[in-house]
């Protein structure tokens, strides 16, 4: 029986060959011209601010909207534990997780009203 | 493997009420008009709150008549001292709730919008507006529906998770001040960082707890003490941060360092049930945790509570001498009453659990009154326009002349600190004091009593500031004045002076109570 | 009407007063000082119920229980609130009520132009309720209340010209003063707890003969330490003097008469707890000798009337204490001596008002002389009191203090020397600087401007108190002369007293008591004779004589005067000086310096409290630290 | 591999989170320190069910790291209002409040 993390490491070694020969090969294949838009901080595709930190508007919807993620994101954490146990945790499982789901919809139906996904 | 708990939804009724009411309060911003907002947040807020309390009474006598029982697979404890510090939690709660609802001259203490920048136009345009952060009354209902948790919490998770469910609302609500956004924002930053900081302490004796016994529950651990040897490191050092993490909680020294920046930064109605409920909630907590774990521990854990009791008792009283802002003041004296509370802590006994129980309505009424006050007297500056409250010790002066009920009802909370006989106060220090002293703890009590005795010079002090001292107007002109309250912050001022009066005067009934919820705890 | 009854009543009739005054506030303002004047004259009235009551039944069944309710009952904790009616209290309630009526009287008159009248009598009213509490408590703990209760009052009341500084600052120090008092009344409960588990007389003093001594003495010292600070007792007596600031009839009544004879009535009551230590006994009386003597040589260098009579009430209640500590037999006179002062005290300091009320306010000594013609009535109701005070043979004040010193001669060894002698000499002594006070004031040359002679200050005008100012002065001055007499006779009041004090074996002075009884007599006739040469037969500088611009004549005289002032007055203002530089630097300097000390180690911690959010993690990180070095070094 | 040098490996952790908090100036970098030491608890957590054969431990570790969630939030949310008002982030200069 051979090693049972030996299919992990080999997709490691995988993922770092695309990872540096993307790269390796961009430098090595691709053409030089340089504008402002590339220079330019990447800011999942919205304006970079121009000052981050001092002057300037401080781009608070970026946070806003990061801060909204997390904590949704986070929540979902309790269905994995959840799933797991489904089968033997049968109906009243089911409820609890529909309140869990519900509960956690108020916040959101809050934020919805309230303006904060709104962008602009 | 894995078995759907019992949920005994009748015992949980009071937090679920609670709960209930943040969540509904929640959805109220959602969808009900701005103008009609405060109004259903305060009415929700307030039906909770009693509903809460009735159902806490009626569980008493459930738990009267079939004894204590533990509540979803463990996670709780429904028993009678719980339920008795959960029902002085509600009436705290309820009387912070109207100093916290109350518009005096049209404006509540909180800032309409605490997202924006302060002293900026859409501020200056909010305020204009009459806009209102209503917000604060969810958030309360959040922080009292953790601190109903904490004294029944039975395990350590459901410990941690309701510590964090009454200080998150709170680290919020510390920063919305309406005036003076800076120092608010500041207190708010600041108690949020150490309190971070003090959880990660009590998680990690959380952890150290359940390597150690393999279980969070405080039961089980408790029957681990004797049983598993060789790793009483991890039993000491665990016990030590849990218990330090609460201490931070209570405000003892030298966990104590945010109590007076917060205390002053706060919103005053918040500072009043913060000072009020939070302290409550972590000595029951408290209370549970050293009462069930560590009594086989005693000897070993006895020097390091002795030493933060006297610190706190002494460095309390000793900082409060020297202040000159009421709020700060009032603040430290809460650090000294901590010490004080922890000689019941100490104690080890059952007479411990009541005096406790009894300390903290008198300390709880007074700190409510006390602060509710604050939120009445104010700065005014030399055109007669309100500037804010008057934090200031010497702004108070001369103030017995010129609102006299409103300064003999802060005299009579100040005197209920100091312990002065025939007022609620005396009778705190009575139990406690005497619990210690049946517990053996006679040091403590020499020590408590002297500190007590110089910390009435400093409550003396402001009464006879208040009384014998000419009114002093400020070199810009600005002077004290006391606003008329919209009429919440008056009833609760009333109902905490008569409270203070009662059980300082006829006690027993009081006494006979919290002796009955001495008898079961485990 | 029923002993219960009436002592319920007693008390909450004049509570009841207090409340009504201060609850209606200016509404009340027009009639509110004759309802205090009546809620006092109703507990007189109970007060004589009472005494009847208890007149009517054997002298073994005179000590009622009245029980209230249950205060405190927590476990072991069991504090019931009762009173105690029994022959001790019931003297105290007459004299509490009697006089303090007396002095409602005199108070509507002498307060008639201050807008604040009606919350003066409030606060009276609550004065005479605490009172009564005190000495009707029937546990140390609600005796704990009323003594409270006066401590508030008489602090709300010294400080009751509020607007002047110097007064607010007097009632400050009355107050911090009485809280060390207080402190040793709280100790001595707590070991009273912890050796005998309960604090209720009952219990307590059938429980103290078993005592150890070592439990006894530091009962009995804190007690006393409880009864200096009330009673103005050395090494607690600063704060009296200063409390003259308060108005006239509240010196009378509460800093004469009633309150600050608390500490011997403590002391009395606690009586079976000082026998059963000798220690704490004799420190008893070395204190009051102390006092005593310190009081007397106080009051030869005042000029202030009324500092100079509160010195002289420190000096007495120095007897009272003395005669406390000497056990079964000196109880009956310590209070005996307490009744008769009382009155020709309080007497006393009306009489001081009147003479205050005619020369506007002036209350320097040297600034009066020659009254007597213009205040008829004064001279003779403070003559009477003077005559009393003295121990002028046949007059109260000769029967009670006689007795003391006869006591005080009593004994084995070193000490009936030793208190007889301080006794017999204050006695010279307080005829000394009574008489001074009273030549200076009503005899010798008027110092003061009539318009015609040369004297400085503005024009006085002496006149005669109206009838609500004297009337009380003259009842005060009939008790002065006869309820000495009255008591004595037949040792009815030590029979009275004996169910509480215990019946004293007689015990013969180590001088025969003729001896002791002539030499009482000439050493007071020697006193005023000095005072009757050095302030009526030649006259009394304007100023204190050191360092002052006389006039010629006055200049003529300085030689004498000096030694006099060389005799007396020189060594008294040194002592004086000195011991009140003691009292600043000592006590004045451990309780400031408590504070001092406090304000200090505040100042220095106030630097860590810096702001920063990272030193105050820092601390916690240390307070981590070092707790889990703590619980895990102990447990290596 | 021993239990031993997972607990010393989230000592270190912990206190590095520690030293974070007491010596960064930055009220995030601060703040991220406290997560440190949240996640050397979780840590912790999880060694101790290995070694207990327990779930407990686990599941504890989810709901540690659903209330850092919500701290970061709040955090965040204060942080960011400060620094909107003051222009800084800097824990030093939030001192008004003292003494």
């Amino acid at each position: 029986m051979t090693n049972p993390f030996i299919p992990i490491l080999v997709m490691a070694a995988l993922a770092l060959l695309m990872a540096i020969g993307g790269v390796a090969a961009s430098a090595v294949i691709g053409p030089k011209r340089y504008n402002k838009v590339k220079v330019d901080a990447y800011e999942c595709g919205i304006q970079p601010s121009p000052h981050a930190m001092g002057m300037g508007r401080f781009p608070i919807k970026y946070y806003l909207v990061a801060m909204t993620f997390i904590i949704f994101d986070i929540e979902v954490v309790f269905m994995y534990p959840w799933a797991v146990a489904f089968t033997e945790l049968a109906m009243f499982g089911l409820i609890a997780m529909l309140g869990f789901l519900f509960l956690i919809t108020v916040p959101f139906i809050y934020e919805w009203r309230r303006g904060g996904l709104d962008w602009d | 493997m894995f078995v759907a708990p019992h949920i005994e939804w009748a015992a949980l009724s009071p937090v679920l009420i609670l709960l209930g009411a943040a969540v509904i309060g929640v959805l109220v911003e959602a969808f009900v008009p701005r103008g009609s907002r405060r109004l259903v947040q305060v009415v929700v807020a307030a039906l909770a709150l009693g509903g809460a309390l009735v159902a806490v009474t009626w569980r008493w006598t459930v738990v009267q008549q079939d004894g204590p029982s533990s509540l979803v697979a463990g996670a709780l404890r429904e028993d009678a001292p719980a339920l008795l510090f959960q029902a002085i939690l509600l009436i705290l709660a309820l009387l912070a709730l109207l100093v916290i609802a109350d518009r005096a001259r049209g404006e509540d203490a909180f800032t309409p919008t605490a997202s924006a920048i302060p002293g900026s136009e859409y501020e200056g345009q909010a305020r204009r507006a009459g806009l209102a952060q209503t917000e604060v009354f969810p958030l309360t209902m959040f922080a009292v529906t953790g601190m109903l948790v904490f004294p029944a919490a039975a395990d350590l998770l459901t410990m941690f998770i309701a510590l964090e469910v009454l200080s998150l609302p709170l680290y919020l609500l510390a920063g919305m001040a309406r005036r003076r956004r800076l120092v608010s924002q500041e207190a708010s930053l600041k108690y949020f960082l150490l309190g971070a900081f003090s959880s990660a302490f009590f998680l990690m004796g959380l952890a150290l707890l359940y390597g150690y016994a393999g279980s969070v529950h405080l039961a089980d651990i408790a029957t681990a003490v004797p049983l598993v040897s060789g790793m009483d490191g991890l039993l000491l050092a665990g016990s030590a941060l849990v218990i330090i993490g609460l201490l931070f909680k209570v405000g003892a020294v030298p966990f104590h360092s945010w109590t007076p920046d917060v205390y002053q930064g706060a919103p005053t109605p918040i500072t009043g049930f913060m000072a009020a409920c939070t302290k409550v909630a972590a000595f029951a907590a408290l209370l549970r945790f050293v009462y069930v774990v560590t009594p086989g521990l005693g000897w070993d854990l006895a020097p390091f509570l002795w030493i933060v009791a006297i610190l706190t008792m002494v460095v309390g009283t000793v900082l409060a001498i020297v202040q000159t802002d009421m709020k700060r003041t009032l603040a430290y004296s809460s650090v000294a009453h901590a010490g004080f509370l922890l000689l019941g802590i100490i104690a080890l006994d059952e007479r411990g659990i009541s005096g406790i129980l009894v300390y903290l309505l008198a300390y709880g009424l007074a700190t409510v009154g006390a602060f509710a006050l604050v939120t009445l007297v104010r700065t005014k500056d030399a055109e007669g326009n309100l500037v804010g409250e008057a934090g200031h010790l010497s702004e108070w002066a001369g103030l017995g002349r010129r609102s006299p009920v409103l300064a003999v009802c802060f005299a009579l909370f100040l005197l209920s600190f100091a312990g002065i006989p025939l007022t609620a106060g005396f009778t705190g220090k009575f139990a406690v004091f005497g619990a210690a002293v049946a517990g053996g703890d006679w040091p403590l009590v020499v020590i408590a009593v002297l500190a007590s005795a110089a910390a009435a010079f400093f409550y003396v002090r402001i009464i006879v500031l208040m009384f014998f001292t000419e009114p002093a107007t400020g070199e810009d002109g600005s002077a004290t004045t006391v606003v008329r309250s919209e009429g919440l912050t008056a009833v609760a001022v009333v109902v905490c002076a008569v409270g203070t009066v009662l059980v300082g005067v006829v006690p027993t009934a009081v006494l006979a109570v919290a002796a009955q919820a001495s008898k079961f705890l485990l | 009407m029923s002993i219960d009854l009436a002592a319920i009543l007693i008390v909450a009739v004049p509570l009841a007063s207090a409340g009504v005054l201060l609850l209606l506030g200016r509404r009340s303002d027009g009639w509110g000082h004759w309802l205090g004047v009546l809620a006092s004259a109703a507990s007189a009235v109970m007060a004589f119920v009472i005494l009847f009551g208890l007149l009517g039944r054997g002298a073994e069944d005179r000590a009622v229980d009245v029980h209230l309710f249950s205060w405190i009952p927590a476990g072991e904790l069991d504090v019931d609130a009762g009173f105690l009616v029994d022959p001790l209290s019931a003297t105290f309630l007459l004299l509490i009520t009697f006089v303090g009526t007396l002095i409602h009287v005199y108070a509507v008159a002498y307060m008639e132009h201050d807008d604040d009248r009606r919350r003066f009598f409030a606060y009276l009213n609550l004065f005479i309720a605490a009172m009564l509490i005190l000495v009707l408590a029937d546990s140390f703990a609600l005796l704990f209340v009323g003594w409270e209760g006066v401590g508030l009052a008489s602090y709300l009341l010294i400080g009751f010209w509020n607007q002047r500084t110097e007064y607010a600052v007097a009632a400050k120090k009355a107050f911090v003063m009485n809280r060390v008092g207080d402190m040793g009344l709280i100790i001595a409960m707590g070991a009273m707890f912890a050796s005998i588990g309960s604090v209720d007389f009952e219990t307590v003093f059938a429980a103290a003969p078993e005592l150890s001594e070592g439990w006894a003495t530091a009962i009995g010292i804190a007690l006393l330490i409880g009864a200096c600070g009330k009673s103005a007792q050395f090494p607690l007596q600063a704060w009296l003097g200063d409390a003259m600031a308060g108005p006239t009839p509240v010196s009378a009544l509460i800093h004469a008469a009633t309150m600050v004879t608390a500490g011997v009535y403590l002391v009395v009551r606690s009586g079976a707890i000082f026998e059963a230590s000798p220690t704490a006994q004799l420190l008893v009386v070395i204190v009051g000798a102390i006092t005593l003597v310190f009081g007397a040589i106080v009051g030869c260098a005042k000029d202030d009337i009324k500092k100079a009579l509160a010195a002289s009430t420190m000096s007495q209640i120095g007897y009272m204490m003395l005669a406390a500590g000497l056990g079964p037999i000196g109880y009956a006179f310590a209070i005996f001596h307490l009744l008769t002062h009382g009155f020709f005290k309080a007497g006393m300091f009306l009489g001081a008002g009147s003479v205050m009320h005619g020369m506007n306010d002036e209350v320097n000594m040297r600034g009066f002389g020659g009254l007597s013609r213009f205040m008829k009535v004064t001279w003779i109701t403070f003559g009477l009191g003077w005559l009393a005070i003295i121990g002028f043979p046949g007059l109260s004040g000769f029967w009670s203090k006689d007795k003391i010193i006869e006591a005080a001669f009593v004994g084995e060894g070193w000490q009936p020397w030793v208190f007889g002698m301080v006794a017999l000499l204050a006695a010279g002594l307080t005829a000394f600087y009574m008489s001074r006070l009273f030549f200076m004031t009503f005899h010798g040359k008027a110092r003061w401007n009539d318009g015609k002679n040369e004297a400085p200050g503005p024009e006085q005008h002496p006149h005669e108190s109206p009838l609500l100012m004297t009337v009380p002065m003259i009842v005060l001055a009939v008790g002065s002369l006869g309820l000495g007499a009255f008591l004595a006779f037949g040792d009815r009041f030590f029979h009275w007293l004996e169910p509480v004090t215990g019946h004293a074996e007689h015990h013969d002075p180590v001088i025969p008591i003729p001896v002791i009884m002539g030499a009482t007599v000439v050493l007071m006739l020697i006193g005023v004779l000095l005072a009757w040469r050095q302030y009526w037969a030649s006259s009394v500088p304007l100023m204190p004589p050191t360092g002052s611009v006389l006039t010629r004549a006055a200049r003529r005289d300085l030689y004498q005067d000096s030694v006099n002032e060389a005799v007396f007055a020189r060594p008294g203002t040194h002592t004086v000086r000195t011991l009140t530089y003691a009292d600043t630097a000592v006590v004045d300097g451990a309780v400031n310096g408590l504070g001092a000390g406090a304000v200090g180690l505040g100042e220095r911690l106030r630097k860590l409290q810096n702001g920063h959010v990272r030193s105050y993690s820092a601390a916690m990180s240390v307070g981590v630290v070092l707790v889990l070095v703590i619980v895990l070094v102990a447990r290596i | 591999m021993s239990i031993l040098n997972y607990l010393v490996l989230s000592g270190i952790l912990f206190a590095i989170g520690g030293t974070a908090v007491l010596v960064r100036r930055n009220a995030i970098v601060a703040f991220m320190g406290v997560e440190l030491m949240l996640n050397a608890a979780n840590l912790t957590l999880v060694t101790f069910a290995r070694m207990h054969g327990d779930l407990t431990g686990q599941v504890i570790a989810f709901f540690v790291m659903v209330v850092a969630a919500a701290e970061v939030v709040i955090g965040l949310a204060i942080i960011v209002s400060i620094f909107r008002t003051r222009g800084s982030a800097s824990l030093d200069d939030a001192s008004l409040l003292k003494s």
